[in-house]
């Protein structure tokens, strides 16, 4: 028997007038790992929401262990073992990790009140049980979103879920995080624990998955063995016949244009006389030059991020924009254009969810659509869909973001801040983040094509594959210093980066003030 | 938007209006001696006759002014719940300078007064403003707080030095007859006020709406965050909203004085301020929803006065009547109602709770 | 057919009960008249416009109401209605054809009051001290407090002691009875062992913190005595009931002198301390009860006289 | 007198008038950390106040009076907030409402059973002073501590067993957790709005005995007897950072400045109105010192 059928499933959204799933259906076997793939807006996040009870569907049946079922909330699911990890974490604030993984299964004492030693042990054991290395007394707002993923996915197997759905789970782990990510998810499944995984990355995919389920448009296209399909076909699959742009070769820029970002000396302080979230740092990236920049969680790289994008001052050390001090947040190169930013935190930084598309375009050049203090709306209509188009969002310019799948909001971002003149300076974090492979494709394209044309990129990412693939030098984070600092080529593996990022090896021999372009 | 979107919403609209009206029937027919004349005198009076309709008028000034402000706040995400104190104070400073500038032309005197008024509100609310961007006190609190002490500091100034020494009101000194704002069915108390509370109303939808100085104040409110990466500066828009807000509490204070009262009366502003909140609540902030959502609040507190004179109502009852109202004003969806579709999935999406208003 | 407007609530405000209770009982002894009595609320700023509905929603022969400030209303509304008369109680304007008036001597009786609780103060009752403080709790400074009651007080505490001095302090409303109980406890500790209330509905609190503590309270304008026997040891009260009646019959008969403005007090029989109660009779020595009598004999022959500031 | 006496005074009797305070500010901060806003606080009250009293004064026993009012409160509280869950209005709006209605009610009802809408004084039993005769002999800590009503006491017990349920029983962190994030919660399978509507009903709770905290000791019930403490709880719960014992400090410092202000209009010659404006401009120094200290 099927652990899971979906069988004709409409999903209408009048807000966006669109039809998120048209006749879609969906299968599980019992203790198999079933991927859903599809691009970005296909209708996979809206499918696992109605089988998690977060949606209701307007047709079509859901049986679970043949059984005919109607969910009116999560609850409903949750007692028939299902349960859901999303896209953006579900960790709730003001609650420790192990309040977290227990919540709504907590230990009692007598008189009914927390037995909160019992939930302390009771979640370090549940971590360990499954071998995650996770401390379970940390505050929630502490974890990183490596950690916050472990604590949704106890939380889960903590109340018995036999079924379990994981949007875009990988996305923002790194390599090794992913590694020891899928071993779990391999002894889940030889415990009997049925997987269902969406995610964007192909060779992954073949990897971890038994079966896969193709979507596009919200239909059902065909069901898979993973061993039966090839990578190449399963793309094809999933893009129709989409010509891979051809990138191109990477190269170091014979003469290096004059340097535009330079961090000298930088520190920062975790808390005031305590820890270094960030020590002794010194970079510099000139025009026509990827710096990629990687780093494990909790090393350094999301305070590296927030000092770049303005939001922290450094404690000792400085940075320079074209050999000026760093520009405040309200001045010049930032509202002009002369920097741009894709953040790493799409849904609460990079965009306004309750706001349309064109808002959220608007908003970042104020200056030009509003040319006497007043809105020009037919530029602003103009650039909005000339924006939408450079990616191919999927939505109107009067959409609001919060109706638009998760890969779409980022390729509004990305058409945003990417957009034709390109930025002196780029500051890119997870800018591949749940983009599907043809989108991310196209970016990777326009972002080797505004290096070309002058401009200085860094790329900060878990994503090593997207550092080794776009970088033309590469610095590595542990904790909060550079362990490494080198050209990428034919030298640079991924292990080899591993081994920086871990702190096994420091290869970094730049000394104060000189470390820069010029080190090799 | 969509044009389905708001009319599903209108028509919850209609329906939770109707229960509410429902309702407070059943209520007068438990509780009044004669549910027929009480009906009357609650529902259609307040229409019909001459005198109550110019009050009814008239009261939505003030309230469309000072709700406009409360717009301003809530739209850049600031609670301001010192609009009784910011309303009272910027009044005081409107009588003043129109007693001091007494046999000046009266379009003189206006335009000063009214500056005054909306500067003496506007420093009082972006005071709370200023705490909150340098302190990072809680505007809602601080406002609160300040109102409080502003109200009794007008107060001392009302019944001390500027009490008139011939009434025995405790009250300022007149301002100067020609200064009284032309009036419109005497003896009702409309008077051409509402002409400039209007004027006022659409001076702001245009600034909040059309303006690059209004995109960043409903960003700000929408989403901190991303107004901050978007390079606007937090700071101000604590500071010039709240400044705003008061402003306008100020002015609906001024145009109270000028259409109707004439002078300032101890405690003569008491509850506008909470009640210019409920208007906003009801209108969402939408500065033309303001005029419907002022008017169907005046016709309530004038249905409740008329049915208080006319048939002896007690005012309990009048009030047990309009809390009922209350509950229902705003709802978004009644029991026997079920929700559009549409409507519960855009709920489903929106953030549930947090302080409730903006 | 008798309006009887009431600026602020009946009940809770003795004042203006005796003054719907004094219409209604000249509408009951005088069949074919009646009566409709509204309360308008506390909030001054919404009597004129209450006043104006009420004088248009009805059609009344003569309005009567009672407060020092409604005359400038009347005034203003007069024009509107010019055949409707107004007589206005505890209220000063002359001139207006419409409108008559008659004004409490409220100095005499605060001075009444201030000389009983002088006397209550510097006595050996067991709950008086050596100390020469009285205290009133007042909601709020209003004009006929500042420039007739308080001063009246102080006087009548003067005129047993020149050392006495008078302890006012403010509650802010009229009704946290909580917080005047608190007031007046910081004030027994101060030294105070007689307190005259004007704090509406909050009195209570003081009534139960005087009590508490065995110390004296004298009260205003109506008889109070029940609410806290051998604690309350004095009512000044004011014949509300009495004038508004009087004042009734004398529009019947068409004799209303409009336009005048009369005050009147304990000589002509309106303002009275009610000293037959046993708790003014049991609880006070003979020596304090006769110099109050001594007074009010003085005051009612004219030998002792208070000119009442004109409002 | 002694400075210290009078130290012990003013120290006493703001223990006394924080009780209502505490109460109410304990009640609020189970709704503040569900995430709303409640300014029903005011109403909560006086409907515990009148109720409270009616019991005491029908039944002759004070904890009946204290249970009564506590549950009519609740009563109220519990229409309050479906009114708000369940139809989706307003929190605000809907908190008008419950300020509207609980003066409005009290005196309908009080005028059914007491024939006044106005002043009901009856005999009801007093609070008493439990150790007044042991512990309250110590020389001026004694005084101050320790010859407090049982009110006071109670309200002590209550607010820190708020504190055990807030943060140790299961209730307490599902409402917090509400607060947090409610959409996590209902992603976790659990209703948000139960959360809040338990919280908005345990308000109604403590504001219940709140109110009845002012009328007991009284032996009368007052109409608007509650005149802002509803208010002063709220701002104490924000002072307080939404924890319990600071915001019990908190209301002790309120009490603390308005007790002061009673002293001090007896002392010096300052207009009624500034004396007044003490308690909320001490609150509003103490809230821009308190977070600015937090800030560094
Ligand atoms: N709440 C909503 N309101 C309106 N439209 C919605 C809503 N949620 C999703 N949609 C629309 O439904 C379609 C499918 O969205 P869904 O989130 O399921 O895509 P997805 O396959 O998960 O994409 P991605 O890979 O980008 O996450 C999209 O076009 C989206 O705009
Ligand atoms: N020495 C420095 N080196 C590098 N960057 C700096 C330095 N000083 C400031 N900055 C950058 O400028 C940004 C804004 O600085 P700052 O915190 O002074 O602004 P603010 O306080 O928000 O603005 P304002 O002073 O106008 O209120 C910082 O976040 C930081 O990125
Ligand atoms: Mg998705
Ligand atoms: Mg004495």
């Amino acid at each position: 028997m099927r652990s899971v059928e979906l069988v004709g499933i409409d999903k209408y959204f009048p807000s966006s007038g669109t039809w998120a799933l048209i006749q879609a259906r969906l299968s599980l076997n019992p203790g198999e790992i079933h991927a859903v793939v599809g691009e970005n807006g296909a209708g996979k996040t809206t499918l696992m929401k109605i089988l998690a009870g977060l949606e209701r569907p307007d047709s079509g049946q859901i049986r679970i262990r043949g059984r005919t079922v109607e969910f009116k909330n999560p609850a409903e699911a949750t007692r028939f073992g299902i349960g859901m990890v999303h896209q953006h974490f579900m960790t709730i604030p003001g609650l420790n990790a192990a309040e977290n993984i227990l919540f709504g299964a907590e230990p009692r004492t007598v008189f009914g009140l927390l037995d909160k030693k019992a939930v302390l042990r009771k979640a370090a054991d549940c971590a360990a049980g499954y071998g995650f290395s996770l401390d379970v007394r940390r505050n929630a707002e502490s974890l990183s979103v490596g950690e916050r993923q472990q604590v949704e996915i106890l939380r889960l197997l903590q109340k018995n879920c036999d079924i379990l759905i994981l949007d875009e789970p990988t996305s923002v782990l790194t390599d090794q995080e992913i590694r020891s990510f899928f071993s779990v998810l391999r002894q889940l499944k030889a415990s009997g624990k049925t997987i269902v995984i969406i995610s964007h990355k192909v060779g992954e995919i073949k990897k971890i998955a038994d079966r896969l389920s193709v979507m596009k448009d919200g239909r059902f296209l065909g069901e898979y063995k993973a061993t039966d399909i090839s990578n190449h076909a399963l793309s094809d699959l999933i893009m129709g016949e989409y010509e891979s742009p051809r990138l191109k070769a990477k190269a170091f820029p014979p003469r290096p244009a004059p340097t535009i970002l330079e961090i000298k000396n930088l520190s920062l302080h975790k808390f005031k006389r305590k820890a270094h979230a960030l020590r002794d740092i010194n970079l510099s990236v000139g025009g026509g030059e990827i710096l990629g920049i990687c780093a494990l969680a909790n090393n350094g790289l999301s305070e590296l991020e927030d000092l770049l994008a303005g939001r922290l001052k450094p404690d000792e050390g400085g940075v320079f924009f074209q050999g000026r001090p760093y520009p405040k947040l309200r001045k010049a190169p930032w509202l002009d254009g002369g920097i741009a930013y894709v953040p790493s935190d799409r849904i609460g930084r990079g965009s306004c969810s309750d706001r349309s598309v064109a808002e959220n375009i608007v908003a970042l050049d104020r200056g030009s659509f509003f040319p006497h203090g007043l809105l020009d709306s037919a530029k602003a209509q103009a650039r909005t869909l000339k924006a939408i188009q450079v990616l191919g969002v999927k939505a109107r310019p009067e959409s609001k973001i919060s109706q638009l799948s998760g890969g779409n909001i980022q390729k509004m971002i990305l058409g945003r801040e990417l957009s034709e003149p390109p930025a002196k300076l780029c500051l890119l974090c997870e800018p591949g983040w749940g983009l599907d492979y043809a989108s991310l494709r196209r970016t990777y394209k326009r972002i080797l094509e505004i290096r070309s044309r002058g401009s200085a990129v860094v790329l900060i990412s878990s994503d090593i594959d997207e550092i080794m693939e776009l970088s033309d030098r590469i610095a590595v984070l542990h904790k909060g210093g550079l362990t490494g600092l080198v050209t990428n080529g034919p030298g640079i593996t991924k292990s080899k980066l591993g081994a920086l990022m871990m702190g096994l090896e420091n290869v970094y021999s730049g000394s104060r003030g000189t470390a820069g372009r010029d080190h090799e | 938007m969509n044009k389905r979107a708001l009319g599903d919403r209108g028509g919850t609209l209609v329906f939770t209006i109707s229960a509410a009206l429902l309702s407070s029937c059943l209520l007068l027919l438990f509780f009044s001696e004669s549910f027929f004349d009480s009906f009357l005198l609650f529902f259609i009076n307040p229409l019909t006759n001459r005198y109550y309709l110019g009050n009814m008028i008239a009261f939505m000034a003030p309230l469309i002014v000072a709700g406009l402000g409360i717009a301003f706040a809530f739209e850049s995400h600031n609670f301001n719940l010192g609009g009784e104190g910011q309303l009272y104070s910027g009044s005081l400073a409107a009588v003043l300078v129109a007693i001091a500038m007494k046999g000046k032309p009266a379009a003189l005197i206006w335009l000063f007064s009214f500056a005054a008024a909306a500067a003496a509100g506007g420093l009082i609310g972006a005071l709370s403003g200023f705490l909150k961007r340098r302190l990072a006190v809680d505007e809602l609190i601080s406002s609160f707080l300040v109102s409080s002490i502003v109200v009794l500091l007008v107060d001392f100034l009302v019944t001390g030095p500027f009490q008139d020494p011939f009434s025995n009101f405790q009250a300022t000194r007149a301002i100067p007859p020609a200064a009284v704002l032309p009036k419109i069915l005497p003896p009702s108390s409309l008077s051409t006020g509402i002409f400039v509370a209007l004027l006022v109303l659409l001076v702001g939808k245009f600034v909040l709406e059309r303006t690059r100085f209004g995109f960043e104040l409903r960003l700000c409110g929408a989403n901190k965050d991303f107004a901050r990466y978007a390079g606007i500066d937090e700071g101000v828009y604590a500071l010039v909203p709240m400044f705003l807000s008061g402003a306008l509490h100020g002015i609906a204070g001024a145009l109270m004085i000028f259409g109707s009262y004439g002078r300032l009366l101890r405690g003569f502003s008491s509850g506008v301020g909470w009640s210019a909140i409920a208007v906003a609540l009801i209108a969402r902030n939408k500065p033309l929803a303001l005029v419907p959502a002022a008017a169907f609040y005046a016709y309530l507190d004038s249905g409740a006065k008329s049915v208080m004179i006319g048939a002896g109502a007690s005012p309990e009852i009048v009030g047990i009547i309009q809390a009922v109202i209350f509950l229902f004003i705003t709802a978004a969806r009644l029991p026997f109602l079920k929700p559009p579709a549409l409507l519960a999935a855009h709920r489903r999406g929106g953030k549930a709770g947090d302080r409730g208003a903006p | 057919k008798i309006g009887v407007f009431i600026p602020g609530q009946r009940e809770g405000s003795p004042i203006y009960d005796s003054l719907a209770a004094g219409a209604e009982r000249f509408a009951s002894e005088n069949p074919g008249s009646s009566v409709r009595v509204f309360e308008a609320g506390f909030n001054q700023a919404e009597w004129q416009e209450k006043l104006t509905s009420f004088v248009g929603s009805n059609r009344f022969d003569v309005i009567l109401t009672s407060n020092p400030s409604l005359p400038d209303l009347i005034e203003a509304i007069a024009p509107f209605f010019p055949s409707q008369k107004f007589i206005c109680l505890d209220g000063y304007k002359t001139g207006i054809s419409a409108l008559h008036t008659v004004l409490y001597n409220q100095t005499e009786q605060g001075y009444i009051a201030g000389y009983l609780a002088g006397l209550i103060s510097s006595s050996a009752l067991p709950g008086a001290n050596p100390q020469k403080k009285a205290g009133m709790i007042i909601g709020q400074h209003y004009p006929v407090m500042d420039t007739l009651i308080a001063p009246g007080f102080e006087q009548g505490l003067k005129a047993v002691d020149p050392s006495f001095g008078l302890d006012i302090r403010v509650l802010g409303n009229w009704y946290d009875a909580t917080k005047a109980s608190d007031l007046a406890k910081s004030m027994i500790a101060s030294g105070v062992d007689v307190i005259l209330p004007i704090c509406g509905s909050a009195s209570q609190g003081v009534v139960k913190a005087t009590k508490d503590l065995n110390r004296y309270l004298v009260f205003f304008d109506s008889d109070e005595y029940a609410r806290a026997p051998g604690t309350i040891l004095g009512c000044v009260a004011l014949k509300q009931k009495e004038l508004a009646y009087a004042k009734l019959a004398e529009f019947a008969q068409k004799a209303t002198p409009w336009g005048r403005a009369d005050v009147v007090g304990v000589k002509e029989g309106f303002i009275e301390l009610l000293d037959r109660h046993p708790s003014y009779a049991q609880n006070l020595p003979q020596s304090i009860r006769g110099r109050m009598s001594d007074l009010i004999a003085g005051i009612a022959s004219g030998a002792l006289s208070f000119p009442a500031p004109r409002l | 007198m002694t400075w210290l006496d009078t130290l012990g005074g003013i120290t006493a009797s703001a223990l006394e008038a924080m009780t209502p305070l505490l109460l109410a500010a304990t009640g609020g901060l189970f709704t503040e950390l569900a995430g709303m806003l409640n300014i029903a606080l005011e109403g909560l009250m006086l409907a515990g106040a009148f109720f409270g009293f009616a019991a005491a004064a029908v039944s002759g026993s004070l904890l009946l009076g204290i249970l009564a009012g506590a549950l009519a409160s609740s009563l109220i509280a519990w229409i309050y907030g479906s009114a708000t869950l369940r139809l989706k209005a307003n929190v605000f709006i809907t908190g008008l409402a419950a300020n509207i209605f609980a003066p409005s009610v009290t005196a309908v009802l009080s005028a059914a059973w007491f024939g006044t809408r106005s002043v009901v004084a009856l005999a009801v039993p007093e609070p008493a002073r439990p150790l007044q005769t042991s512990l309250g002999r110590i020389p001026v800590l004694g005084g101050v501590f320790f010859s407090q009503h049982s009110l006071v006491y109670l309200s002590w017990a209550l607010a820190a067993g708020a504190a055990v349920i807030i943060y140790r029983s299961v209730l307490g962190t599902r409402i917090r957790a509400t607060g947090a994030r409610a959409e996590a919660v209902a992603a976790a399978g659990f209703k948000p709005d139960f959360y809040k509507l338990s919280a908005i009903i345990i308000s109604g709770f403590f504001c219940g005995i709140a109110g009845a905290s002012l009328s007991l000791p009284l032996g009368a019930y007052v109409p608007n007897m509650s005149s802002g403490r509803g208010w002063i709880a709220l701002v104490a719960i924000y002072l307080g950072n939404r924890r319990p014992g600071r915001t019990a400090l908190a209301c002790f410092v309120f009490a603390l400045a308005e007790s002061f202000s009673n002293y001090a209009q007896g002392q010096f010659g300052i207009p009624s109105e500034f004396i007044l404006a003490i308690p909320f401009a001490a609150t509003l120094i103490a809230l821009s010192l308190g977070t600015s200290a937090k800030n560094e």
